[in-house]
């Protein structure tokens, strides 16, 4: 196997009182895309979310190229190179669409200029001096997703970034991560959109009450429909 | 009397700023009928929405419901017509009983709402009523519970059972499946077959499955104007659509999802 | 003979406040050292003091006193600072029938038209202010005056006062405006002062308002054309201005610390205390705790009537006033001083700010009793 | 002579003058409070109480060590900037993500202690700051006398004001400020130091209040009270502003010192309501206020 | 006056746990209950074992004042940070009416509450449509310009307030003048609002409230025109905190600028949050704690009263947010939920 990008041990994780995750194990080598499936409330978000450290309380481990990120404060853990595209987008209203774009500080090199971006969506270009939640929702979408190719993070986390996409602009962003996956990126994606994730995907883990409770590999995607039946009603 | 057109826009526009979001909008929408907004992102949907629930102004044109001229209501009194619209975010009370939720909307009708000095005892007769909606949306065992503790399929369902107990004529439905599970997908697509009985929906939904499976009457918007309506099969075949929309790989509209 | 076997004295004033300065606990100091010269005790029962801070509350300076009265067998009160609070403190004293002695209140009203027997007002009021001052510029030479009045009634009533004096007199009153209160910034009204050619600017105003009213005054080089007079001013104001800012300003009050030997001396035993020279306000409780304290001996009882029988009989004669007497309607007839504010190079040590311009014999200085409304003086 | 409503130019011009002078302070202390409001969705209750320490930190520097006015111009800033950083340290950061209301009450009671302390330790009657000698005398300018000082205040405000706007509406920094201000969190994941940012600018909202503070020191009585009858109208002046911009506070403050210099000529009985009654014609006719975006 | 809604009783496997977030009350516990009717009873005996009836009069003024205010904040969600105008302006009216017009003292607090509303409509009409702290800010500004109103206005008497309102007799056959007849009088005033007040939360109205306190876009989609029901709290409050301030004159005899200054609004604010926030005895609590504090402090510390507010009100936001009886109710809920 490739070098080890991500490893998280026994990951653990609250919202306030409420306990969200326990004891999540997975784990991503350096180029590889890897989906978490799940039902709504399952915990995918969540485990995004305690990886860049947006969580309340956390424990366990949660290692990025072997340096160990769990007491780190979120600016820290971003500038290993990691890029996060929340499932409610997180565009800034203050901000036009353009300033949205370039708000995210560059954590690595190799980004993708703001000539590209624009050349994969051109929404983005012509309402790029609109306020960002005047978007449409499925123009924040591409925003979102944009402003993090140009940070140069070689670890991208995507939650939920088909939703609300008219098909034609899925193909385009199912077209993109294969692009970015033969540049070498690694990609964590959580989908509800299982028809997108899984011609994608290397691997898969699904979730199920903030635990991983399968993992299986793309070739082994036939062999297990039943089981995604059972979990995902797919 | 199923058939009649009950809503209907003319010549509907909305600018920002110079730049059209809604462009010239003519569309009829017949009793009875389950018909979905579709059109790819930007289009103006969601504006054309909150033009029919006066959450906007339009800039010019007529929107009519049932022969009578809405276009400058007020919010409150468009929803009090029996037009009421689901949000794309999941609304509802959180820190009231599932029960309560819908219980407040029953109580609109009621008229005792500026009644400051009525118990809260004057409102129980309404739970028996409130107790049937919720079991049409399966959500029976869950009365007492407290809203925020609700899966989010759940959520999305007591919306809609808060939506019906509107008496709504017309419900307008922005992305009702949009962020769920394919259980949950099915399930409230089932939903809302069941509760259009009686009813008009108007919906605007990305998801192709669901929209083929229920929807009676399509219309295709894009950058803000009308380029197909017309049944499901006939806009599916539109050139027009699938270049615009669902792209070039599918020659049908097919799930997107 | 004593209820409750001791003397109880209590004061309820502003110790955190806008007025804390001119009174306060310096005040409280001051009644300490008149109990301590009177020796501490009567006729071997002690005297006792109690303070409170009315935070210019009128609700909390009633409810206090009313306190006092009821559970703490409180003989007499000393009302300090602030009108509102002393009008709602005379009513209570009023009711108990226990003698109250306002001493830092501006409103003649404690001994006009809510006078009560019970009340006795003992340093100064607005209506000797304005006569003060109004008069004595007058005859100083300033004929024409303009007034900037705070607009609420305390001003309006001390414009009004002073207006009739200076006609009286034969000066003139060529216009006025009205400031608001807390108008942190004046120059607007100054100007049109200014704009006035009058000689004299009346200040019938208070506290910060007269502060900042002589600040920019001093800005705008209008006391290169006009002179100020302040008709309610203390010397903590003085002090905290400076002498270059307020110099040849006139000012009407009821007491100054370096008048003559006696009032130096104890002035100077009070600074060793509070390290602040004394106000006109702090000196007259002294003097009031003083003159009750006598009365208290001279009648051998601590009982309210017998005590205010000696009180309204008696002669007063210490470092506050001399000769003075109580006035049918409560009031304390003394003397009233005219100052002018001396100059930077004319003050030889720290507060060290006055010359005493004029003195107001007695009765002149006061309400007369064709205008008074007081049932009690007719 | 010409006379414009009434009043000859001359005095017209004058009290024009006044009111840029007062509308110099509420814009500056608007601006602070919209900074601050931005970023950390607090109304900064305090903010009256920082521009009084700022004025005694002046005061006090002068007074004990002979520090003059334009050293004491930049270390009293400095000086109350730091007090800030301590007071969100040890208090505003535990309020982040609870309702805003939290952050009024709390910085209330932050001014109640600080208005306290300054009460007890210097009494209220107040201090005298002289004008510095360099801008001592007053210009003739043909239709009013103006103090050279008051000129300076409205030219250093202005300067302030505008560097304030560049700084948050044109440069990256600012970018980040805003876009903090709605979801600090993610702007926190994207790599950059919010909490730092924050902190700095809640110093920075500080240190402006306090400039202002010493600004005034020499045109108003330095007292404990100084904040809390200036904090109400400024926060009026907020409102008719909008919040929205920070030009519009500007704006806003400016001209508002006008018409209240206006109003004190034409009937200054009314001149302290005036603000008050301008906000609620305001409201009426544009809830969002002026340069407020429609929620 | 029963709650309908038991804590969850069969919560299903599949759903979440409950959240830690508390249930706003929306009824009176039997428990609670029972605490009312013996407080009831001790402030009933309170006059007879000692308790000084003019401060326990101040008390029941000010908690109701702050019950006012609280069904507003507590119950609707809206922070106003003016009710000193509503208790200053009602305070002055009904002290004018009964000294300067001879007014008896049940009509002039009739013309409080009057008052109260009246100003509470012209309030909420500017203010209703912001929200939050621009709503706080609005009502501060506009209290601020009645105080200037009161402070410019003749029959106020300035700065020396509305000195000496007689008590009168109430009806025509009740004299006043004992304050052991008022105390009581004032009680059964109190007690009456009180309840008046859980009434009012539990209403249809205050069903609406709620709608509105927990998401008001949905409120208004529901087809409720929620600014005419704040609108209506707004004005209710109002009313009940110009009774509270008319009585205040009659109990003290005077009414005064502090009555009507922000400060005041600050007060009343400390005494909300100090017993609890959105429950209905807290308020009282609060003022309670706040008026027995500023009366002890009278005496001791001088200038330091202010800075001990200004402490308990950083204290409060940072480690009590519930306010004593709001955390009596947490932790009762917490042994509840764990027994
Ligand atoms: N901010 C929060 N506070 C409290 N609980 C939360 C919060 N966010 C999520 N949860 C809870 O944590 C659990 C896991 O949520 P998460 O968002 O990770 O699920 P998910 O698998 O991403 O599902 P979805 O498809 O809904 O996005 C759910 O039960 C949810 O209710
Ligand atoms: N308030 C506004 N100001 C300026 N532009 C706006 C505003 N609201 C919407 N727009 C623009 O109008 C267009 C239509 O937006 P709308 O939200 O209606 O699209 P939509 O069809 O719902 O798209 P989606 O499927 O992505 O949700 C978009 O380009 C959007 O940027
Ligand atoms: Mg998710
Ligand atoms: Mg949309």
């Amino acid at each position: 196997m490739a070098n080890e990008l991500l490893r998280i041990e026994n990951l653990n994780a609250w919202y306030g009182e409420s306990h969200v995750l326990h004891g999540v194990n997975l784990n991503v080598a350096e180029g590889e895309v890897v989906s978490l499936l799940g039902r709504n409330g399952a915990g995918r978000t969540t485990t995004l979310r305690a990886i860049v450290g947006l969580t309340g309380r956390r424990t366990g481990s949660i290692r990025i190229r072997g340096q160990e990120a769990i007491a780190m404060a979120p600016h820290k853990i971003a500038r290993l190179g990691i890029g996060y595209c929340p499932e409610e987008r997180g565009i800034f209203a203050s901000l036009s669409a353009e300033e949205n774009l370039m708000l995210p500080p560059s954590v690595g090199s190799g980004g993708m200029s703001v000539a590209e971006i624009y050349g994969m969506f051109p929404n983005l270009k012509e309402r790029a001096s609109s306020p960002g939640t005047r978007l449409s929702g499925g123009e924040q979408q591409m925003l979102a997703v944009a402003r993090i190719l140009r940070t140069g993070a070689r670890l991208l986390l995507l939650d939920e970034i088909s939703e609300g996409l008219a098909p034609v602009i899925v193909q385009k962003l199912a077209e993109t991560i294969r692009t970015l996956k033969a540049k070498g990126y690694t990609i964590v994606l959580v989908e509800q959109n299982f028809r997108f994730a899984a011609p994608l995907a290397d691997r898969f883990y699904v979730m199920e009450h903030g635990k991983i409770v399968r993992e299986f590999a793309q070739r082994e995607l036939q062999a297990n429909t039943a089981m995604l039946q059972e979990f995902l009603g797919v | 009397m199923p058939g009649e057109i009950i809503l209907e826009t003319k010549g509907l526009t909305k600018e920002f700023k110079g730049f059209v979001a809604v462009n010239n909008v003519d569309l009829q929408v017949r009793r009875g009928d389950i018909h979905a907004l579709i059109g790819p992102n930007g289009a103006g949907k969601t504006t054309f929405f909150n033009l029919l629930t006066k959450f906007l102004a339009p800039t010019r044109g007529t929107i009519t419901y049932l022969g009578t001229d809405i276009t400058h209501e007020r919010p409150a009194q468009t929803a009090r017509r029996g037009i009421v619209r689901s949000f794309q975010i999941s609304a509802v009370f959180p820190h009231m009983t599932v029960l309560e939720n819908v219980r407040a909307a029953l109580q609109r009708n009621l008229g005792t709402s500026f009644h400051f000095w009525k118990p809260e005892r004057s409102l129980y007769h309404l739970h028996d009523r409130a107790m049937q909606l919720l079991a049409e949306v399966d959500l029976q065992n869950f009365v007492d519970e407290l809203t925020v503790n609700l899966p989010y399929g759940r959520k999305r369902a007591l919306e809609l059972a808060t939506t019906m107990a509107l008496e709504p004529d017309l419900m307008l439905l922005d992305e009702p499946t949009q962020g769920m599970g394919h259980e949950d997908v099915h399930r409230v697509t089932q939903l809302i077959k069941k509760v259009s009985a009686g009813r008009t929906i108007l919906m605007v939904e990305h998801n192709m499955n669901v929209v083929s499976s229920i929807a009676d009457r399509i219309t295709v918007l894009q950058r803000g104007a009308v380029i197909a309506d017309g049944p499901y099969a006939e806009v599916s075949r539109n050139p027009q659509v699938i270049e615009a929309y669902m792209g070039s790989a599918d020659t049908e509209l097919q799930g997107a999802h | 003979q004593y209820s409750g076997d001791v003397i109880r004295i209590g004061i309820i004033t502003d110790m955190s406040s806008v007025y804390a300065d001119i009174d306060g606990q310096g005040g409280v100091e001051a009644i300490r050292m008149a109990i301590a010269d009177m020796g501490g005790a009567i006729n071997g029962k002690k005297i006792e003091v109690l303070s409170a801070d009315h935070q210019n509350k009128p609700d909390v300076a009633a409810t206090k006193a009313r306190e006092w009265f009821d559970t703490q067998g409180l003989d007499m009160l000393i009302g300090g600072t602030n009108s509102g609070t002393n009008l709602a403190m005379a009513k209570v004293a009023a009711e108990k029938k226990k003698p109250f002695i306002a001493v830092g209140a501006a409103t003649s009203a404690l001994t006009n038209d809510q006078c009560t027997p019970y009340t006795l007002h003992w340093a100064y009021d607005t209506t000797a202010l304005a006569k003060g001052t109004g008069a004595a510029v007058v005859k100083q030479g300033g004929k024409s005056w303009f007034f900037l009045t705070a607009d609420y009634a305390f001003g309006h009533q001390l414009q009004a006062d002073t207006t009739k004096v200076v006609e009286a007199n034969g000066g003139k009153v060529v216009g006025s405006v009205r400031a608001p209160l807390n108008a942190s910034d004046f120059s607007s009204f100054l100007l049109q002062a200014q704009g006035s050619k009058a000689q004299i600017l009346g200040l019938a105003n208070a506290g910060g308002d007269t502060i900042n009213t002589i600040k920019a005054a001093n800005e705008f080089g209008i006391t290169k054309t006009m002179k100020l007079a302040g008709l309610l001013v203390f010397i903590n104001d003085i002090h905290s201005l400076g002498l270059k800012t307020t110099q040849n300003m006139y000012l009407t009050d009821s007491w100054y610390w370096n008048q003559n030997q006696e009032t130096r001396a104890w002035s100077r035993k009070f600074f060793d205390k509070v390290k602040r020279m004394p106000s006109s306000l702090q000196a007259a409780d002294y003097s009031a705790t003083t003159q009750y304290l006598n009365a208290v001996k001279t009648a051998g009882t601590d009982d309210a009537e017998k005590v205010l029988d000696v009180l309204k009989k008696a002669k007063f004669n210490d470092v506050f006033m001399k000769n003075g007497w109580v006035r049918g309607d409560g009031r304390v007839i003394h003397d009233m001083y005219l100052m002018q504010v001396k100059t930077p190079e004319k003050s030889t040590e720290p507060w060290d700010y006055y010359n005493v311009v004029q003195v107001f014999k007695g009765e002149e200085a006061w309400t007369t009793k064709a205008e008074s409304k007081c049932s009690l003086w007719k | 002579m010409t006379e414009i409503f009434g009043i000859p130019i001359q005095a017209f011009l004058g009290q024009l003058m006044l009111g840029l002078v007062n509308g110099a302070f509420y814009a500056m202390l608007s601006l602070g409070l919209a900074v601050i409001f931005g970023l950390l969705d607090i109304v900064n209750f305090a903010h009256g109480a920082l521009y009084m320490v700022g004025a005694f930190a002046a005061w006090i520097m002068l007074e004990k060590w002979g520090i003059n006015y334009w050293i004491a111009l930049i270390v009293a800033p400095l000086i109350v900037g730091a007090l800030g950083v301590v007071i969100e340290r040890l208090f505003l950061k535990r309020l982040y993500g609870l309702d805003p209301l939290y952050g009024l009450l709390l910085t209330f009671g932050l001014s109640l202690i600080l208005e306290g302390i300054f009460r007890d330790q210097y009494g209220v009657s107040g201090q005298s700051y002289p004008v510095p000698d360099a801008l001592a005398g007053a210009t003739n300018l043909g239709f009013m006398v103006l103090p050279n000082y008051r000129a300076w205040v409205v030219l250093a405000s202005i300067v302030i004001c505008l560097g304030t706007w560049f700084l948050i509406e044109r440069t990256r920094l600012g970018a980040y400020l805003r876009a903090g201000t709605e979801n600090a969190k993610l702007v926190q994941a994207f790599g950059v130091n919010v909490p730092l940012m924050v902190m700095l600018t809640y110093g920075a909202g500080a240190a402006l209040a306090a400039m202002a503070g010493v600004l005034a020191a020499p045109v108003i009585q330095v007292t404990p009270l100084m904040g809390s009858n200036l904090i109400i109208v400024v926060f009026a002046v907020v409102v008719i502003g909008g919040m929205g911009s920070i030009l519009g506070s500007v704006v806003t403050g400016l001209g508002l010192g006008v018409i209240e210099g206006f109003t004190r000529v034409f009937y200054p009985e009314a001149s302290n309501v005036v603000v008050f009654v301008i906000m609620a014609i305001v409201l009426m006719l544009r809830p969002a206020g002026l340069f407020g975006k429609e929620a | 006056m029963n709650t309908t809604t038991q804590t969850a009783t069969v919560a299903p496997a599949d759903t979440a746990p409950p959240s830690s977030t508390p249930r706003a009350a929306t009824g009176i516990s039997p428990l609670t209950r029972y605490a009312y009717v013996a407080l009831l009873a001790l402030a009933i005996v309170a006059p007879m074992a000692g308790l000084y009836p003019v401060f326990g009069m101040k008390l029941l003024c000010f908690a109701l004042f702050a019950c006012a205010f609280n069904l507003l904040l507590g119950f609707t969600g809206l922070l106003s940070f003016g009710h000193a105008a509503f208790f200053g302006m009602a305070a002055y009216i009904a002290g004018w009416l009964v000294k300067a017009q001879g007014w008896s003292p049940e009509l002039g607090l009739l013309a409080g509450i009057v008052t109260g509303a009246v100003l509470g409509l012209v309030f909420g009409l500017v203010a209703i449509r912001r929200q939050g702290i621009y709503f706080a800010m609005i009502t501060l500004a506009l209290a601020q310009m009645i105080f200037f109103v009161c402070l410019q206005a003749p029959f106020t008497g300035g700065e020396d307030g509305l000195q000496g309102v007689p008590r009168g007799t109430l009806f025509g056959v009740l004299p006043l003048t004992s304050d052991l007849t008022l105390y009581y009088v004032v009680l059964a005033i109190f007690v009456a609002c009180f309840l008046g007040i859980i009434r009012v939360v539990t209403s249809p109205f205050g069903q609406v409230l709620k709608m509105i306190r927990e998401n008001e876009p949905r409120a208004i989609s529901l087809g409720y025109a929620v600014d005419k029901y704040k609108l209506l709290a707004f004005v209710l409050s109002a009313s009940l905190a110009g009774l509270a301030g008319s009585l205040k004159t009659i109990v003290m005899g005077f009414a005064s600028l502090t009555d009507v200054h922000w400060s005041m609004s600050g007060e009343v604010i400390l005494m909300s949050l100090l017993g609890g926030v959105g429950t209905f005895f807290g308020p009282v609590f609060g003022a309670g704690i706040v008026i027995a504090l500023q009366n002890m402090l009278a005496d001791r510390v001088g200038a330091w009263v202010t800075v001990i507010i200004g402490a308990i009100f950083v204290v409060c936001v940072l480690a009590f947010r519930k306010g004593a009886v709001g955390e009596l109710h947490a932790w009762l809920e917490r042994r509840r939920s764990r027994g």
